[in-house]
């Protein structure tokens, strides 16, 4: 935060251009700790610290894998489950981004829906598939439809309030241009309110898929949450923690995927960087 | 915000292009605007001159239909362009979105603000982020964004303050050129008395939430610096706004 | 109990093949078992539907998405008391020793009286539940009072907290439990075949799916067929396994224990069920799990279809 | 979004002072749509459109709501759940703000944590719990611990891409004044993150109400979650619906908490008010 | 940023308190400053002129330590204290907390604070949200922010551009004052060539990139607009500032 200081006052000297940000470096030095971690666990599961029934192990993983994928069960599981949690968020994302947007920006909207929206967020609906069955039956629209409810709220609450916090300012020079409010929603509020919005997506994402071990209970044979949730029924610890990694991977290419959202779409806020 | 048909007025041949009558503004205790009026004719390019924080950007705001009176009537042409007292570029998009933001999306306005940033010697930055201009660079591009369009009503607050003195008596002469050209009225803030006198049909000087010198500038405008009409308008004016030279 | 309700034209005068059964097995055994035990030629389709919960189960029977279901004891004292339009028509006898209390082999934990003050991790509402709280009313105790009860929600939880030594006993069900059994490292203090309990799962066909005479039609011959599949499972335990396994992802070879203390059957609707069931019912009611329906509980149960199924 | 035009051009009269914000207005606007909700559901039920075995109705959930009142159920099971649930926010959220201040603040902090966060931020940890009770044992600790675990995410995300959205001209400023990092994080990057920090807490106030479902199936014998699970387990819909509602009324206090502190927190930013 | 002991100066007896030499900074392709050296003694004061966009502000930043040169070494006291092109306050905090945000948190602060501000004619204004502040008056509370301070150099980046007549000559007579007291040197781009010749020791002309003319104006600043010399220095400024006088 501060600047190398001395009495007799601060002396910079560059002699050459600064490189380029050194992508590679940086990757691996973000990969550190989840690489460490991994070993450290490795080490304790063989050196018999940690009991491999309770936490199974790396190397007992890798070989589950490696079977699973052998016999095919984890793609077929994985693919439809990435197809459901991308219905579900597309549905529940895209509600949220255009009603947030419209709470944000219309007095009218923000009281009629926002209370509702503020009550309904905190009842557990993943506790209710029960409803979700007796309204969409059995079929596939129960499970997109809970995926979604969950994708709704964050992408909402996060869109909403960073339209609010979109700089007046500039509302005001393209309100005194008289364009449209398409026009002003395209280009002022939705860029400004994108930060947030992904944001919102981040959570989006990981929920899309969290939701799947709920949603894959309903009347479900295959899937990755099926495959937790069956697993956990009968105690086969490697495949929950197979399971586990793979949620974990997941997770890594949401970031990846949000990462270059934001790069391209953020480009223009190059202060952003952190020191 | 409502539209009303004011009573009928004993109406002089051209409509002038702003009214302002019983004009009244205030933060919570401080009235900023009180019982204010103004008329600008068409074509008319009126200077505001007054003190930091006498109500001027105020005044601005609510002809552009930002901020609304507590009382009074304003009325205002419909195309109106104001250029703010800071630039107000969307930072998501460049400079040369910014520049016909608002027009409609086709070849000819792209042409058009990219003949603006020349005018304001930034056609090679048409592609840049604004967070990378410099600040002068902003407010010609600002500038730029207000000629593109063809408001019947300019609205200026400070559109010079930063830049150099040449690019500033080319910027002056845009405006000018803009105003003449749509035969626009324009209210112009400013600081630099000498702009006022030069771009003004007449000069207003506010304090205290009114207007409380007015003088016509059309004829000094010409006469050039150092002269004694000019000169003698000159040192008046600055007494008017507390400046004694000796 | 008999209904004394008209049985409904039987046999060939329905048309089965507009039908698609719709069947809620949670041990899928049925599934596991028509097609190697050769009766899977049904006229009608069969479609099998998992849940994961009682509450989701009663939402598909109440929404009508099912038509038949397989439930424990206490799930269809549940089922009955919230008065879903449900009759059970058949039960299934499992094996009473599944269930019970297990403590780690080297444990000092001998008898019940053992338990006493110890914890013992509970699932709640397993048949499990109901074995110890037999076990310890035999003794003249309580089980809630006198033992430390630790109550979890799934089976994954209790084993958790049983594998690393948070709790002194368990009691459970079924593969879990055999599970450590088989292997070794857990033994019985008392299970279920001591008890009155008789731990009988039934068979419950929907009000409206039962009032469809083609679709009775299609239940009563379901079941025949189910009775028929376990008959060929008591003799083909290994295959069984191997099949049930694959559906349900438990591993055969616990399957195999657990078909090696003995078998399930299909059996009909007698006042031995009925009373075993209604005792099931009259606990769950005095353990305040369930609030009693303003019907009388033996309208849940009816015996009228016993012959149909008997003879197919 | 445009301002009223006529041909002759815009005329705007205003002849009194406005009158202040009429808050009570607002209010009942705001909740105009739950209780036409609310209303419908009565209306639905009492005409037997809908089965109220499947989906009660406001009627008898208000019966079973005093039921349960009189004999003190609901007050000993909400006390106790309250208490829970604030303790788990205070750990989650407050390492929430903590971690994602460091993480916004300086790279090598969102170097070392941000991945690992985002992994395991994806991983279904409320289908996890006997990881939490083979760690944290069957007190109080784990089910206190799974609520700050859902609370954690939120507020981290939200803070760290509030931290980076601070307006890096604002940090400039102080650095030129050599202020110490604690002054910046104080002055400038905590209110500058605020607006986002109070979005992570909505949804931190959500959460740790949200996890007691999950939590209290821990050795519970008591809590608004428990209440639910087990009601879910016996079906007893008129307990379920009461606790969904007594989940919609935690969500409007949550919500007019956030409501209370942006006003008192970001009274300087007037300009967020919806037109 | 590394420290350095540069090699041995041939030392003249008072170190001067900026060094700049060799700098170097480009974005991208542009070349912003190029090879620029500059010296300001202690207690110097030297203005900057120049065209929008010349790099005025990059150089500005680079004394700050904000910017970081691409080459070249860079030697400026630790205590600074920076005037923005904008004002930059903490839209979270009273107009009194941001004047003495930095300061140590007691009553002399405050009280200096508010004398600042009193100075600056805002003293009623210390409570107000920097969002209700007029262009000009925000301006004064950020000149108010570093009154307060006791810096070894002061950088200010057109600090009087949006303030009327009589308020600037208040400010600059602030400024030199404050300049004075602490024997601090001062930097300061304007693009008023009256208001460079009136307080600068020096006045520096730059253009792309480097210095492209130097004047000593310590003696004009005290002779008053009109006379000869004064004018003719100031018509000297203008001309190389690109502006001709007819
Ligand atoms: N972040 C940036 N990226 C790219 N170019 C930049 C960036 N910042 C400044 N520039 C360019 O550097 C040049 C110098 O900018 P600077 O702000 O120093 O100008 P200035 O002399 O202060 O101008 P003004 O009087 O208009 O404030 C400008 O041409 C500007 O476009
Ligand atoms: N949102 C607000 N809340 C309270 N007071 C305000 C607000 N906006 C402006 N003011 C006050 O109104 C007065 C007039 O402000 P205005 O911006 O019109 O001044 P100005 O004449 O444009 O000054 P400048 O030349 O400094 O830009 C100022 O005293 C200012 O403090
Ligand atoms: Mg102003
Ligand atoms: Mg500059």
């Amino acid at each position: 935060m501060s600047r190398p200081t001395s009495p007799t006052g601060t002396t910079h000297v560059s002699t050459t251009a600064e490189p380029g940000p050194m992508r590679i470096a940086t990757t691996l030095r973000r990969a550190c700790v989840p690489v460490l971690l991994l070993v450290l666990w490795q080490v304790l599961a063989s050196t018999d610290v940690i009991d491999e029934r309770l936490y199974s192990s790396p190397e007992r993983i890798a070989d589950t894998f490696v079977e699973l994928t052998r016999d095919g069960t984890l793609q077929d599981n994985v693919g439809v489950s990435l197809l459901r949690a991308l219905a579900g968020l597309a549905l529940g994302a895209g509600l949220g981004l255009l009603v947030g947007l419209a709470a944000g920006l219309w007095r009218l909207a923000e009281e009629s829906v926002d209370l509702t929206i503020q009550i309904v967020r905190t009842v557990p609906v993943f506790a209710l598939t029960g409803l979700f069955i007796v309204w969409f039956g059995i079929g596939e629209t129960p499970r997109i439809v809970l995926i979604a409810s969950a994708c709704f709220f964050p992408m909402y609450l996060n869109v909403y309030s960073g339209v609010r916090g979109v700089d007046r300012k500039l509302l005001e020079m393209s309100d005194s241009m008289e364009v449209g409010s398409l026009t002003a929603m395209r280009h002022v509020l939705l860029p400004g309110a994108l930060p947030s919005a992904l944001v919102g997506l981040r959570f989006a994402l990981a929920y899309s898929v969290l939701a799947l071990v709920i949603a894959e209970t309903i009347n479900s044979r295959n899937g990755i949450g099926y495959l937790l949730s069956s697993a956990q029924q009968y105690l086969q610890t490697d495949i929950i923690f197979t399971c586990v990694l793979l949620y974990g991977v997941l997770g890594v290419v949401s970031d990846v995927i949000v990462r270059v959202l934001e790069r391209v779409l953020l480009g223009w806020r190059s202060g952003v960087e952190a020191r | 915000m409502s539209k009303t048909t004011v009573a009928p007025t004993p109406a002089p041949a051209p409509a002038p292009a702003v009214r302002v009558s019983g004009l009244r503004r205030s933060y919570g205790s401080t009235v900023v605007l009180d019982n204010l009026d103004l008329t600008v004719a068409d074509g008319e390019f009126v200077c505001l001159l007054g003190r930091s924080g006498c109500g001027k950007t105020t005044l601005l705001r609510t002809l552009a239909g930002l901020d609304k009176a507590d009382v009074g009537v304003v009325d205002v042409p419909d195309r109106v362009a104001v250029v703010f007292q800071e630039p107000r570029l969307l930072p998501w998009k460049r400079v040369g979105f910014n520049v016909r933001y608002g027009l409609p999306n086709n070849r000819e306005s792209a042409a058009r603000a990219q003949a603006a940033l020349a005018e304001v010697g930034l056609d090679t930055h048409a592609d840049a982020w604004p967070k990378s201009l410099s600040g002068g660079q902003a407010q010609r591009v600002a500038l730029a964004r207000a000629l593109v369009r063809e408001p019947q009503l300019l609205l200026l607050d400070e559109p010079f303050a930063s830049l150099d003195a040449l690019t500033r008596i080319t910027m002056q002469g845009l405006i000018r050129d803009l105003a003449e050209r749509h035969g626009a009225a324009a209210v112009l803030v400013t600081h630099d008395v000498d702009e006022a006198i030069l771009l003004g049909h007449r000069v207003l000087v506010m304090d205290g939430g009114a207007f409380t010198y007015e003088v016509d500038t059309s004829e000094a405008g010409r006469s050039h610096r150092g002269s004694t009409p000019y000169e003698a308008l000159r040192r008046d004016l600055l007494k008017h706004l507390g400046v004694e030279e000796t | 109990d008999a209904s004394p309700a008209p049985a409904p034209a039987a046999g060939g005068a329905v048309d089965l093949s507009k039908v698609t059964l719709n069947v809620i097995d949670p041990l899928r055994l049925s599934e596991a078992e028509l097609e190697p035990a050769g009766v899977a030629d049904t006229p009608y389709k069969i479609n099998y539907i998992t849940v994961a919960s009682a509450a989701e189960t009663s939402a598909t029977l109440a929404s009508g998405k099912a038509d038949l279901v397989l439930a424990g004891d206490v799930g269809f004292s549940a089922f009955a008391a919230a008065d879903l339009p449900i009759t059970a028509i058949r039960a299934v006898e499992i094996p009473r020793a599944w269930c019970g209390i297990v403590v780690p082999k080297d444990s000092p934990i001998r008898t019940v009286r053992d338990l006493v003050g110890k914890k013992i991790a509970n699932l709640k509402s397993a048949g499990s539940e109901i074995v110890a709280i037999n076990a310890f009313e035999k003794e003249g105790l309580n089980y809630f009072d006198d033992a430390e009860v630790v109550n979890f929600a799934t089976v994954g939880d209790v084993v958790a907290a049983y594998r690393s030594g948070q709790v002194d006993a368990w009691a459970g069900c079924s593969a879990p439990v055999y599970s450590f059994v088989s292997s070794g490292a857990a033994r019985f203090v008392v299970d279920g075949s001591s008890g009155p309990w008789r731990g009988n799962n039934l068979w419950a066909g929907s009000t409206a799916a039962l009032g469809d005479p083609a679709r009775e039609a299609a239940i009563v011959d379901f079941l025949h067929r189910a009775e028929a599949g376990y008959e060929w499972g008591q003799n083909n335990v290994d295959q069984l396994a191997e099949a049930q396994s694959k559906l349900v992802g438990a591993p055969a070879p616990i399957l195999k224990a657990l078909y090696a203390v003995g078998q399930i059957k299909g059996v009909p609707i007698s006042k031995d069920v009925i009373d075993g069931l209604t005792q099931t019912y009259d606990l769950e009611v005095e353990l305040g799990n369930i609030k009693p329906s303003k019907k009388d509980f033996s309208t849940y149960v009816t015996d009228r279809y016993n012959a149909r199924i008997d003879n197919g």
